[in-house]
């Protein structure tokens, strides 16, 4: 229990997705313009992340080792993670318009979104069993909506301050993210007395 | 567009990381030291020329594009994985140290923006002579950028930089002469994220400017006229 | 057309996964072997920093919070030098470190070979530069100076070093390893003497039982059966010793130490040059607790056999 | 003042006020800050000097220091105008606009939060961090996301910490002198205990540095300005009085820290009351509540915005101190509120006319769980309950 608690800290928090890992920083500074498109981002990321992870670990240990074809897996997982992205976005379609409208713009977006792949391929390296893999998919995902929400608000801000021509947009908003790692880094002791 | 035209205007026109911001998780995770930048050019600038190259053979032949059309998007994602995933062999079997440090990056590469952007934009409508000149000029472009950024990154953080395996320059007299030591702060992740707005903004003053002085100059034209 | 168009795509999709699938196969071919080659290389390039590994046999034991390359000398297979390479939780991710221990439980060196600290707090670790009071024997560590979360790690490391390595210098290594069937023979005086031509009386002491061969009311033989503790279970020996105190013969009956150990044992492969007088032992060469055992056995062989061929016994 | 008349919510109001503009306001935080800059000069120079252990010019070096902060951060921002706006960088507009962005402010509150021993380079760094990035890059006074001062206080400690503790200053002769007045810090104790585990009593926190008497009127080691409870306080009281801050911000913060370390202290054995008091007599604190959370720009704007953010800060502080391996929790705690007094800030806005309805109803409940669960938090893991939790997660284990 105590080893999920610490993968679950430490992938929220201390090996954030955004602020250490560096993955997904496209939408990280493209779609994080307001804070309901962060919101909508967030949790679309979530939800693939989970079902994308969970399918990924399943096919590398039960058919790429059993079949010692395990140099494969980044191809078969790209193919794996595009053609699940277009069903999900048909079945939401059809089953849930609700849910669609909610998060079917920021589905094709996904499928080229390197955080996708990269906690697909994490999970691997990482040596995660099945549960570990869940915990670690589930924080990770809610680490990136954390840090996207809390940068949707101040780009808000942002937005109507007048911040120098040559800062506006992008280096503005790797400037405040870099302030955010240093916060960031500061939570480290924070659930030591766990282990 | 002459061949020198499509060459140069993806290492300064329309540089993918300084102009289009495309391929930022990358060059912000492997630019702490010069050899690592280094390293990921090659990768980029292999994936990306064959990659440009086989997808333009296959669709200047119209036979085949017709056929391949309604599943080109699956069609390039398979090249382009295939070949990021011989680079990672290639890398693993020969150059293993840097394998080490590239880590998961070098798999990511297949999820770079640049590299499907390219296929899709110019390789599937031009010849293939000008597809591997513009994946060559797009890669390069992509290299320098993450090159200054590592220089940038690498000297403020350790006052070195390391070209490739013992090839090390060590620079830190320049810190000496200053009297304080190298900023750590530059090797972590908040020194890549402010190194990179940092130029960005550079980039973005610079080129504002220049933009000015057209703009004055197609003036003074005018006003001569 | 237009319906098969979209069949057509698929099958031209599938070919090309097919010509890529062979193609990274036939490449995963070529490379396969550099790759493994390279992996084992740069898995012990940070021991060449201590050890020349050529000189020795390296075996590797994986544990669940690290590995211990174990190299043995290559002449007679004895532990030379064992090479930790723990973790432990760092301030960040977790901090890995090399410590290089010699037989003589002197630290060889030690390393630092992933961290991922803050800086101020890496930096210290990297450049070994967290004033380690290096004893020159592992039992004794002193307390490091420095940053506190990271060297806390690194301070476990070296404790957990500490504890462990005296006994895995003694056999304690394998101890994580699965446990063989224990190794019993059945052993009677016959294999030693012919028991028909001999009065045999059975009398335990408190080691064991000692067998006494008489002829004519004479003592001939003796056949001690002894047992002591080993590293992991107790090690039962039958040691025959003539009247003159020559040495018959010896077996190991029972024993269930570990691989590596267990074998020799079983094998009489400790090299015991027995003389033929009792009283002169030599050393014995090979595994330490477990020849400490059989060490064990002679020398309380070696203390009672004279008393007991002059009438010891019968007391 | 044009520019704040567009709605931008800080000043609105008082610069409604009659002869409440921008000039007294500077200048009545500045005399707020006299105290503060007196003691300290008094305790690091003044009285160094007294017991001569340095000559009359080291004696100066505290002034000194503290008014190169401010100096830094005017010539700073200054350089800044000029380089960006081009079309007017006179002279006359440069300063209009300096005094309307209180350039001088960050600097001098930087310094006042940099020990003695800081070299003067260090300063310059945080003072460009504080001054430029921390306030111009966001879009200049008024639009600052983190405060200025806190931002470069925050990257300094974290980047060049140690030349802050390794070096001697401008005047390195009377370093180990200095050393003497400016020691290890109560917190720097107090975090060794937190470290090993081991009990404090009043003995060991309290007795090397006097009495508790001696926290409040500030002759312990610690930052330039936050260690004099009472200079502060004097200082507080001129802002309330002249109605520059609002009275409960500081207390709420305060007594949060103090109520929450009590019930701590309760928990872990030590009843007495000496130890919340100790509690918010050290570190920045009382600095921060006083000069920092009540800053108009970066902390909510409205009452009720600002009990949730003084809430929140100190039951952050708190937790940071105890639980988190940062013997210092205020710089932190204060910087991450900082991101977070938007959303407050808007929501309780709504909450404030519309009362408790949608969607104001939602997102006060939402920040009351995580309030609770932060609260509980705090309380558990810093007395250590983990060990009583231990059955729970085995039946879960189990299941």
């Amino acid at each position: 229990m105590s080893d999920l608690i610490a993968i679950a800290f430490s992938a929220f928090i201390l090996q954030n997705i955004i602020l250490t890992q560096f993955l997904g920083i496209c939408p990280f500074i493209g779609v994080s313009t307001k804070r309901s498109s962060a919101l909508g981002m967030g949790f679309a990321v979530i939800f693939v992340m989970l079902i994308s992870s969970s399918i990924t670990w399943l096919l590398y240990h039960y058919v790429l080792v059993e079949f010692d074809i395990t140099y494969l897996r980044t191809i078969v997982f790209i193919l794996v993670i595009a053609a699940l992205v277009q069903m999900v976005e048909t079945f939401l379609k059809k089953a849930s318009p609700s849910l669609y409208k909610a998060l079917g713009i920021y589905l094709p977006l996904i499928t080229t979104n390197c955080a996708i792949i990269g906690v697909a391929l994490l999970n691997i390296s990482n040596e995660y069993n099945f549960v570990q893999m869940v915990v670690y998919t589930m924080f990770i995902g809610l680490g990136f909506l954390f840090v996207i929400y809390i940068f949707s608000m101040m780009r808000e801000k942002l937005d109507h301050a007048p911040v120098p021509k040559a800062f506006k947009g992008a280096p503005i908003a790797l400037i405040v993210a870099a302030i955010l790692a240093i916060i960031f880094t500061r939570f480290g002791g924070l659930i030591e007395w766990i282990s | 567009m002459t061949k020198k035209e499509n060459f140069l205007k993806g290492i300064f026109k329309e540089n993918p990381l300084f102009v289009a911001l495309l391929g930022m998780c990358p060059s912000l995770a492997v630019t702490t030291s010069v050899e690592n930048a280094l390293g990921m050019t090659i990768a980029v600038v292999f994936v990306m020329v064959l990659s440009n190259f086989l997808i333009s053979l296959i669709m200047s032949n119209e036979k085949l594009a017709a056929l391949v059309k309604p599943v080109r998007i699956p069609v390039y994602i398979v090249v382009i994985a295939t070949l990021v995933t011989i680079v990672e062999m290639l890398m693993h079997a020969y150059l293993i140290s840097l394998y080490k440090s590239l880590g998961i990056f070098i798999p990511l590469i297949v999820v770079n923006c640049i590299i499907l952007g390219r296929a899709e934009a110019f390789a599937a409508e031009n010849k293939p002579t000008d597809s591997i000149i513009d994946g060559l000029g797009m890669a390069l472009g992509f290299g320098v950028a993450i090159l200054i950024v590592s220089i940038f990154r690498e000297f403020l953080g350790t006052g070195l930089l390391t070209i490739w395996g013992d090839l090390q320059f060590d620079l830190n007299f320049i810190f000496d002469f200053l009297r304080i030591s190298p900023l750590g702060m530059f090797t972590q992740p908040a020194g890549a994220f402010i190194s990179l707005g940092f130029i960005l903004a550079i980039i973005a003053a610079v080129s504002a400017k220049r933009q000015e002085k057209q703009i004055n100059q197609v003036k003074g034209v005018k006003a001569n006229v | 057309m237009k319906n098969n168009n979209g069949l057509i795509s698929g099958l031209v999709l599938l070919s090309l996964g097919l010509i890529c699938g062979l193609l990274l196969a036939f490449v995963n071919e070529l490379t396969v072997e550099r790759i493994e080659a390279e992996e084992l290389r740069l898995k012990f390039d940070a021991i060449e920093e201590f050890y020349d590994i050529a000189n020795y046999d390296l075996e590797e034991i994986v544990l669940e919070n690290g590995t211990i390359y174990v190299l043995k000398s290559q002449s007679n297979s004895e532990i030379e030098h064992l090479v930790y390479s723990f973790r432990a939780k760092g301030y960040g991710e977790d901090v890995e470190m090399l410590v290089a221990v010699n037989k003589d439980l002197s630290v060889e060196g030690y390393t630092v070979t992933y961290q991922n600290e803050s800086p101020g707090i890496g930096t210290k670790i990297v450049g070994n530069d967290f004033n380690y009071n290096q004893a020159d024997d592992v039992s004794t560590f002193d307390s490091i100076g420095g940053a506190t979360v990271s060297s806390n790690a690194v301070k476990a490391i070296f404790t957990e070093v500490s504890e462990r390595a005296q006994s895995d210098f003694n056999g304690g290594l394998y101890d994580d390893e699965p446990i063989d069937e224990p190794n019993e023979l059945e052993i009677t005086v016959d294999d030693f003497y012919d028991s028909d031509l001999f009065d045999i009386e059975e009398v335990e002491i408190e080691q064991g039982t000692i067998y006494i061969l008489r002829q004519d009311n004479q003592i001939e033989h003796l056949v001690y059966v002894i047992s002591t503790p080993g590293y992991h279970d107790q090690i039962e020996m039958f040691v025959a010793v003539n009247k003159d105190l020559s040495v018959e013969d010896y077996i190991v009956s029972y024993s269930n130490e570990n691989e590596g150990y267990g074998t020799k044992i079983v094998d009489r492969d400790f090299n015991y040059s027995v003389a033929n007088d009792l009283s002169t032992f030599d050393s014995i060469s090979g595994a330490t607790v477990s020849s400490d055992a059989v060490r064990h056995i002679f020398s309380i062989i070696a203390e009672r056999t004279e008393d007991d061929f002059g009438g010891g016994l019968d007391d | 003042m044009a520019r704040f008349a567009g709605g931008k919510a800080p000043f609105l109001r008082i610069s409604d006020q009659k002869g409440k503009n921008t000039n007294t306001i500077m200048r009545d935080f500045l005399i707020a800050l006299l105290p503060v800059v007196l003691f300290s000069w008094y305790k690091n120079g003044i009285q160094v000097f007294l017991d001569g252990n340095i000559n009359f010019f080291e004696m100066l070096y505290p002034l000194f220091l503290i008014i190169m902060g401010g100096f830094l951060s005017v010539v700073m921002e200054g350089i800044f105008f000029y380089v960006t706006d081009k079309k007017n960088n006179n002279l006359k507009s440069i300063s209009h606009k300096l005094t309307t962005s209180y350039a001088v402010i960050p600097g001098i509150i930087l310094a006042l939060l940099l020990p003695i021993y800081t070299p003067i380079w260090v300063l310059m760094v945080a003072t460009f961090i504080a001054t430029i990035i921390g306030k111009m890059l966001f879009g200049g006074f008024g639009h600052n996301i983190f405060n200025p001062a806190l931002l470069g206080y925050v990257i300094v400690g974290f980047t060049l910490s140690g030349f802050i503790t390794d070096a001697g200053g401008v005047f390195n002769g009377s370093e180990v002198l200095i050393d003497s007045y400016a020691s290890a810090t109560p917190l720097g104790i107090f975090a060794q205990f937190s470290n090993t585990g081991e009990a404090f009593s009043f003995a060991t926190l309290v007795e090397p540095y006097g009495n508790l008497w001696n926290f409040f009127i500030g002759t312990i080691p610690g930052g330039l300005g936050e260690t004099s409870a009472l200079a502060i306080l004097i200082g507080g009281i001129w802002l309330v009085a002249r109605k520059i801050i609002k009275w409960y911000t500081p207390v709420i913060y305060i007594g949060t820290v103090f109520i929450l370390s009590w019930i701590i202290g309760i928990n872990v054995g030590e009843s007495g009351i000496w130890f919340p008091t100790y509690s918010i007599l050290t570190g920045g604190v009382m600095f921060a509540a006083v000069f920092m959370i009540t800053e108009p720009v970066t902390t909510p704007t409205n009452p009720l915005g600002k009990v949730v953010f003084a809430l929140f800060l100190g039951t952050l502080t708190v937790l940071f101190r105890f639980v988190g391996n940062l013997p210092e929790g205020v710089a932190t705690s204060l910087i991450l509120m900082n991101i977070f007094a938007i959303p407050i800030d808007t929501y309780s806005g709504i909450i404030r006319t519309r009362g408790f309805k949608k969607p104001g109803l939602s997102f006060a409940s939402v920040l009351f769980v995580i309030f609770i669960i932060i609260v509980a938090y705090t309380i558990i893991a810093s007395v250590n309950m983990y060990t009583a939790f231990l059955p729970i997660i085995n039946i879960w284990q189990v299941i």
